[in-house]
């Protein structure tokens, strides 16, 4: 009986912090939705104050002039049609690539997977100069259609369907990337149920397949759609010489005009943008509502339809056909120019040197600092969100109610907002927080970081979020109850079966980070210069052989670094899980 | 001790547990037995502590575990599951389910690395699983991954053991030895071990105090013998112990069913509960089935179960459907037979069989 | 910044501390003057925002709605943008000595700003296509070149809405001009780097671009040639002025002096540009400011009638 | 007729099948029976045609339906199946699970929407889950689960039923239910049904034929009054009869266990098989248990096991542990008693039981 008496004592200290837990849990909750308030919608709140402010008095001027110009309306109905075509088009490539690649045996996936993400890290510019080059008057498609009979004509890319396809072809690699680890995860057994109950593949994909599939298609969609919406560089090379304005590029002319309205104009339309994200974001909801499961599996690779010899020799050449054009051809193009050493100077060898790349990695200084800055700025985002972003998605899982479902619409606006716009509120918000109070936060790398991991802290929720819908509570609580608690609960049990849907979502937001540009043009400062800043400066001063330079040596790293990590998983997998199948 | 009192679960608006009390004492053996969706592995999860009860509390030693508001999570109660759905990690194989509880669980001694291979491969053996101890869940057959399971739940040695039919993928003999091993664990152990299963057999053959539920409430709690020779309620006596509940009127300590009034049945001990109700609980051997001409209630003949040793014959008297087991070597009935169905006059099962 | 005022009251010789400079130039532009200048006043630090003129004009308006504008001295593409600032009082009154020898309609009367270098815009040709070089801002309207030319847009950049602000008031060309070049399908890109590759790809045969880019490119060799129209061209100055809430105006001031004065007007045209003080040479391949002829307007009214211009042009090209 | 030849399945180095040979006839109501990890499931998937065999082929009226190198897919079979780990589809609730096949199976005649509700509601009530058919699967106990399982197998009548252990989750009451319910389903659609569960009861209960399997191989095949009578080996004599299997030496009709040479037991009907190895099967019913002081083979209890009308013990004698089933009226016996054991003599057995 002498041994009780500690033993009582010490129940008595876990029953008074697990009470102090209790009565703090409302505590955290508040604390923590204040956070993200600050964090996340405070900054755009100051932005929309401007859509109600005239001279420091309240008014509705501004609505009732954007909206009833029939400009706006014209915008809004543009940016619907592009934003869905685009958002179909990515969803039915990254569906269909990724359901090959999870389901089809298929020779060469691993290279196939590396081809899937270059669209996405290839600079918009550099895609659109490509493929306008490509379908232009002197371009392969003329030349190729002009064999055919009768009086074809290359596609004009300078209209919407341009603009629709060069978003989808650019964002397909986001729904790819949400889903193809879902189709690995879908138990066999379900399909098997799905045949002895008669439906042909065909329908078990349709009927069972897609919708387990789905928490990763909405994910991958939603994403793809918010992408759609925010891009500038597309819409605005293409759109231009067609007089097409999308809400995007619009709200950018307003940003650049003149007089005490522009923002507040600005700010009417990024309202209406947001709106536009919100339904998005609610939709998917709606979508998800049923999403369920009562199965973990591991993520198998191994293929579950074999195709005859010729079908599958037919396949991999279409496929390899699309990919080298959507994603070949770019880096082809961007390689080129970064070789010549002028516009519009014959392709040939003497014309070629390596000219460019000693100017960019010799010469000028700022580009190596940059890399290293982006590099930097990536890495530590790319942790931040890492954390922050899984503990959101867990939360948001665990419990479904409004507070979290609050919290995860603030994190999806700075998101959907155009980068330029998204940038103003950084800077209303972290110039002076309070006012007259000036944390010396801006004007620093610390603004870029913050407006990093506000931007893309929601693609790791969401990558995150896809992976705990794949899981069953009933993982969580075996580990429990064998007496796991907190860390060790997620690196033993959590993160290992999460891990592909989180890998997914960080290197989302690294290859952002890595690359992003237009939040970064307005919120760098001396000395903390990013690639996208280096690049953006060359493209300005007309130094477009200088970025082309650069951005190729950065996509061939990029490459470089994907080739690296799948050889080092392949010996990983050979090696210490001693999977030799 | 564990007390639950007056637990009830909502989910959503249907309630699961209707305002159950119960005592686990220390060391206790105590299995939950019930029909399909009556409630039990509801009654587990909230012993374990994976969600809180909608209302009434759950104490430990006079400390609250779990009530409306709060809940003490799992992995502070020194406890160990068996999932019914197993709730095996795919990416881990059988050697490292069982290593697992034995390097987190706050039960576990503290114990060097061999002690602890030399658990694992203890425990592994025990469950048969030593042979396939680099296996993962997906290579494992339905009873073997549930003796994964098994292994990993009782590994630690915890105070307190929740088992949801742990044994019901297994076959007989598996079972059995299985049985005996939960038995001497909890001998040696002296956990206390709440054995959640769906067989009456099994109940009666484990534990120190059955509890029996249906539809969310429980029925009576006592042990196998009470249990057995006096149930308490018409659920009880046939679900635990088979009876068929014939109807009829009990006139000076004679039976007369309902459905012949010219028969009369003697006290062979029934409980008073019964008799006012005016009914007369009759165990499936206690019945004998005769040829039509011979003396007895009319009934058909409308299932037929061959089981080795005996026949179970389910036989449709007027509006009843009784259970009636007979020998192998006594006269086979088939399927549409016309029977007589009359009472075997044992005395010896007077004295012990369902006295008050 | 306590201590670069102290400093600067003990060393007498030379100004100190530090100063934001926000400029849209080029960052090896940026970063040769501001080198060349901490050569002459090594005490201060001068950090770079460098941005397109219409990041740096938003920028600019956030911190002021932020409340606290962090640039001391700001040299954007147009004096449009200046004269806004100035409307919004944001800029300090400041005549540099340096700016007497620039020609008075390159600086505000008022000393908020003043230009630093002149930037024509011209039109660029691919010699590869087109043989006959035109002279006259027609060709670009001429049915000829019907779908064959392109220009920068003035709903994005600065620049080219500065010269659709100039153009439209010319007699010559006026609104006229760009309802023609709408009807002659001229393409619009969203700036002049745009123009350049595509003129120099030959994916257009005309274009209009400010005329260093062109001079730059052909020096690289390019294909293409540059023509200043013989109606005139409009011009840029790139004016260079003082935020009122300068922190630090004597440096500020120092740098100014130092952008206008000789040494820093060569190092503009030795950067390529055609310098805006009278008596320094501009670089090969590019007219000095007499030998063309300047297209001109009122910059106040060029800001005060923007937007409608903007609007306008919308209007012309967008139906 | 469905004709198994020769069949091996190999998973990666470890051969859950060797050599199957198999015939189902059309109608014919099969279980497979065998004890956990034998290779049932895998058999039954083989069948299906979720996966080909490594070896051997499996034909259908002459026709291959799958070898080493060709499967014809479970569509187009023609086929219900209930998985051992049920398979339920997350997103669709208990009604849609059953109208699916009802849609798409080849099996079905062209019903019109109403007719398809009422089969619907019609198998929803058989299995008793019409109260839940807006539920989905993660809103159901274990068992209703399995029901779910059930009903959307059989809901199609298809030609071929393969079921892995449908009723494992489901209480003796509910199973017996079920049974029935799958017999009804039998003769009325004269479908094949291959069944396999690892309760031997079940097997002898329900099925035409009984396949048993051990470790990958198939022991016996037979049907189940045969099987019960008569095993051909000493695995179907334990794991379907639980005989206990005495080593001793046969005499002239006389048997001496090894263990006690003094005591001679009579032949009370031992197949020759049997004999020859020297062993005399002994069902646990057989066996009486006496104080030690009385004649027989000395033992010690080892295990109680209360079964309510009968108590299950197991004994210890020198290296075998025997299974003994003794009536509850008789003497009681706890664990550690030392006991004597010796044979019934009842002659009414002799008659039918293990007879050649
Ligand atoms: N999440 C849920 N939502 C709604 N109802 C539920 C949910 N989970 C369980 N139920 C219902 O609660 C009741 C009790 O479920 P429980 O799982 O406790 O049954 P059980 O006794 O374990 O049954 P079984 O023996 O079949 O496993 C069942 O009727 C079930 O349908
Ligand atoms: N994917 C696999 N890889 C390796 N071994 C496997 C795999 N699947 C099954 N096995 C092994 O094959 C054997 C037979 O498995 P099967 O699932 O057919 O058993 P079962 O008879 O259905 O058993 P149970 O009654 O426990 O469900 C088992 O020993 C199992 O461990
Ligand atoms: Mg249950
Ligand atoms: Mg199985």
């Amino acid at each position: 009986m002498t041994a009780k008496q500690p033993e009582d004592r010490e129940r008595k200290k876990r029953d008074s912090s697990f009470s102090l837990f209790f009565q703090s849990k409302n505590l955290y909750k508040v604390i923590g939705l204040l956070v993200i308030f600050v964090f996340f919608l405070l900054p755009v709140l100051r932005l929309v104050w401007l859509s109600f402010v005239d001279d420091g008095s309240l008014t509705m001027q501004y609505y009732t002039e954007v909206l009833n110009e029939p400009a706006t309306w014209k915008t809004v109905k543009n940016t619907l049609i592009v934003v869905f075509g685009s958002t179909i088009l990515a969803l039915v490539l990254g569906i269909l690539f990724s359901w090959l690649v999870a389901y089809v045996e298929l020779s060469g996936k691993k290279a196939m997977q590396l081809f899937i993400f270059l669209p996405f890290v290839i600079p918009s510019y550099i895609t659109t100069l490509a493929w306008t080059q490509f379908f232009s008057a002197s371009g392969p498609v003329t030349a190729m259609l002009s064999w055919l009979p009768g009086d074809l004509k290359a596609p004009n890319l300078y209209s919407i369907g341009g603009i629709i396809l060069l978003l989808g072809i650019s964002h397909y690699p986001l729904v790819y990337l949400f889903t193809v680890n879902v189709f690995r995860k879908i138990p066999r057994e379900l399909e098997e149920a799905a045949a002895t109950s008669g439906l042909s593949k065909k329908r078990t994909f349709w009927k069972i397949v897609m919708p387990l599939a789905l928490p990763g298609i909405a994910s991958g969609g939603l994403i793809a759609f918010l992408s759609n919406l925010d891009n500038f560089g597309i819409p605005a090379f293409l759109g231009t010489p067609a007089n097409i304005r999308v809400l995007s590029t619009y709200i950018y002319e307003q940003v650049v005009g003149f007089g005490p309205s522009a923002f507040s104009r600005a700010a009417v339309l990024s309202v209406i943008l947001g709106v536009i994200a919100l339904a998005g974001t609610i939709l998917q909801w709606f979508l998800l509502r049923r999403s369920r499961v009562n199965e973990t599996n591991r993520s198998d690779s191994t293929p579950r339809i074999y195709l005859s010899a010729g079908k599958k020799k037919l396949l991999e050449a279409s496929l390899w056909v699309f990919l080298l054009v959507t994603s070949l051809m770019p880096l082809i193009t961007m390689g080129a120019l970064s070789l010549i050493s002028a516009y519009g100077v014959p392709f040939k060898l003497e014309n070629l040197s390596l000219r460019n790349y000693e100017y960019v990695f010799l010469t000028d200084s700022k580009p190596l600092t940059a890399l290293s800055n982006s590099l930097q700025l990536a890495f530590f985002t790319m942790i931040i969100c890492l954390i922050v972003g899984t503990a959101v998605a867990y939360l948001r899982f665990k419990y479904p109610d409004w507070s979290t479902k609050t919290v995860e619409l603030f994190m999806t606006i700075p998101y959907a907002l155009p980068g330029t716009v998204f940038a103003l509120c950084m800077i209303f918000m972290w110039l002076e927080p309070i006012p007259g109070w000036n944390p010396g936060i801006y004007g620093t790398v610390w603004i870029l970081f913050i407006a990093y991991v506000t931007r893309f802290l929601v693609l790791q929720v969401r990558g995150s979020y896809t992976a705990f819908l794949q899981i069953d509570p009933s993982m969580e609580e075996a580990a429990r109850t064998s007496g796991a608690s907190g860390w060790i609960k997620w690196r033993q049990i959590l993160l290992p079966l999460l891990f592909p849907g989180i890998f997914s979502g960080a290197l989302l937001v690294f290859l952002m980070a890595l690359t992003e540009l237009t939040v970064s043009s307005l919120l760098w400062s001396s000395g903390s210069e990013t690639v996208g800043v280096v690049i953006f400066g060359y493209e300005q001063a007309g130094y477009s052989t200088y970025s082309t330079a650069f951005s190729t040596v950065l996509v061939l790293g990029i490459l470089f670094g994907g080739g690296m990590f799948l050889l080092l998983s392949r010996l990983w997998d050979r090696k210490v899980l001693k999977k030799n199948d | 001790m564990i007390k639950v009192n007056n637990v009830s679960k909502k989910y959503g608006s249907f309630t699961a547990l209707h305002s159950i009390d119960l005592e686990i004492g220390e060391g206790e053996f105590i299995a939950v037995l019930g029909p399909s969706g009556c409630g039990k592995t509801t009654l587990l999860k909230l012993l374990a502590g994976f969600m809180g009860p909608t209302d009434g509390t759950i104490e430990m030693d006079n400390l609250v575990l779990a009530s409306k508001k709060r809940v003490l999570p799992p992995e502070k109660r020194n406890i160990g599951m068996v999932f019914q759905s197993f709730a095996l990690w795919p990416h881990m194989t059988v050697a490292e389910h069982v290593k697992f509880p034995l390097n987190y669980h706050p039960n576990k001694i503290k114990e060097n690395k061999k002690e602890m291979q030399e658990r694992m491969n203890e425990v592994l053996k025990l469950v048969g699983l030593d042979a396939l101890a680099e296996r993962y869940p997906s290579e494992l057959s339905g009873g073997q991954k549930q003796r994964v399971a098994l292994a990993r739940a009782i590994a630690p040695l915890p105070n307190l053991l929740l088992m949801d039919e742990p044994l019901s993928a297994l076959d007989v003999e598996l079972r059995m030895e299985m049985r005996k091993e939960i038995q001497k664990l909890h001998r040696e152990t002296k956990a206390s071990i709440v054995f959640v299963t769906h067989d009456q057999g099994e109940a009666l053959a484990i534990a120190d105090k059955i509890v029996v539920m249906n539809k969310g409430r429980i029925e009576q709690i006592a042990p196998p013998e009470v249990l057995y020779t006096r149930p308490e309620t018409e659920f009880v006596a046939t679900f635990v112990g088979k009876c068929n509940l014939v109807k009829g009127q009990w006139r000076n300590e004679q039976f007369v069913p309902a459905i012949d009034s010219k028969n009369t049945w003697p006290d062979l001990g029934v409980t008073a509960g019964f008799k006012e109700n005016g009914i007369y609980p009759v165990r499936p051997e206690q019945f004998q089935l005769m040829s039509p001409e011979s003396a007895g209630l009319q009934g058909v003949v409308s299932f037929v179960q061959y089981q080795g040793h005996e026949i179970h014959y389910t036989v449709e008297v007027e509006e009843a459907t009784w259970t009636i087991h007979e020998s192998v070597f006594s006269k086979r009935f088939e399927t549409g037979d016309f029977v007589s169905i009359s009472l075997k006059n044992s005395l010896v099962q007077k004295e012990i069989l369902i006295s008050t | 910044n306590d201590e670069a005022e102290t400093n600067s009251s003990t060393k007498t010789e030379g100004v100190s501390g530090t100063i934001d400079f926000y400029t849209s130039q080029p960052d090896a532009d940026a970063q040769g003057l501001v080198d060349a200048f901490k050569k002459q006043n090594p005490e201060v630090e001068i950090s770079i925002f460098r941005s397109g003129t219409e990041e740096v004009v938003s920028k600019i308006q956030a911190e002021n709605q932020g409340g606290d504008i962090q640039a001391d001295v700001l040299l954007v593409a147009d004096s449009v943008t200046f004269e806004n600032f100035k409307a919004e009082e944001l800029l300090l009154s400041y005549e540099s000595p340096e700016a007497e020898s620039i020609d008075d309609a390159f600086v505000d009367p008022d000393g908020t700003y003043a230009g630093t270098k002149i930037m024509a815009t011209g039109m660029i040709v691919n010699t590869n296509k087109v043989t006959e070089m035109p002279d006259s801002w027609m060709a670009l309207t001429d049915s000829s070149t019907k779908g064959q030319a392109v220009m920068p847009s003035p709903l994005y950049s600065g620049a080219a809405a500065y010269n659709l602000g100039v153009m439209t008031r010319q007699e010559s060309l006026g609104w006229e001009f760009y309802e023609s070049l709408k009807a002659n399908d001229i393409t619009i890109t969203q700036g002049n780097g745009a123009v350049l590759e595509s003129v120099a790809t030959g994916e257009q045969n005309y274009g209009m671009i400010v005329d260093f880019l062109a001079a730059r490119a052909i020096n690289d060799g390019s294909p293409v040639e540059l023509i200043y129209p013989k109606e005139g061209v409009p011009v840029i100055t790139e004016p260079v002025g003082i935020l009122a809430n300068t922190e630090n105006e004597e440096a500020s001031k120092a740098f100014v002096d130092f952008i206008l004065s000789e040494e820093g007007q060569q190092l503009a045209s030795e950067q390529g540009y055609t310098p805006i003080r009278e008596g320094v040479e501009a670089p090969e391949g590019l007219k000095t400011l007499d030998e063309m002829t300047i297209l001109d307007a009122e910059a106040v009214e060029l800001l005060e009638t923007r937007n409608d211009d903007k609007a306008r042009f919308g209007k012309i090209f967008g139906e």
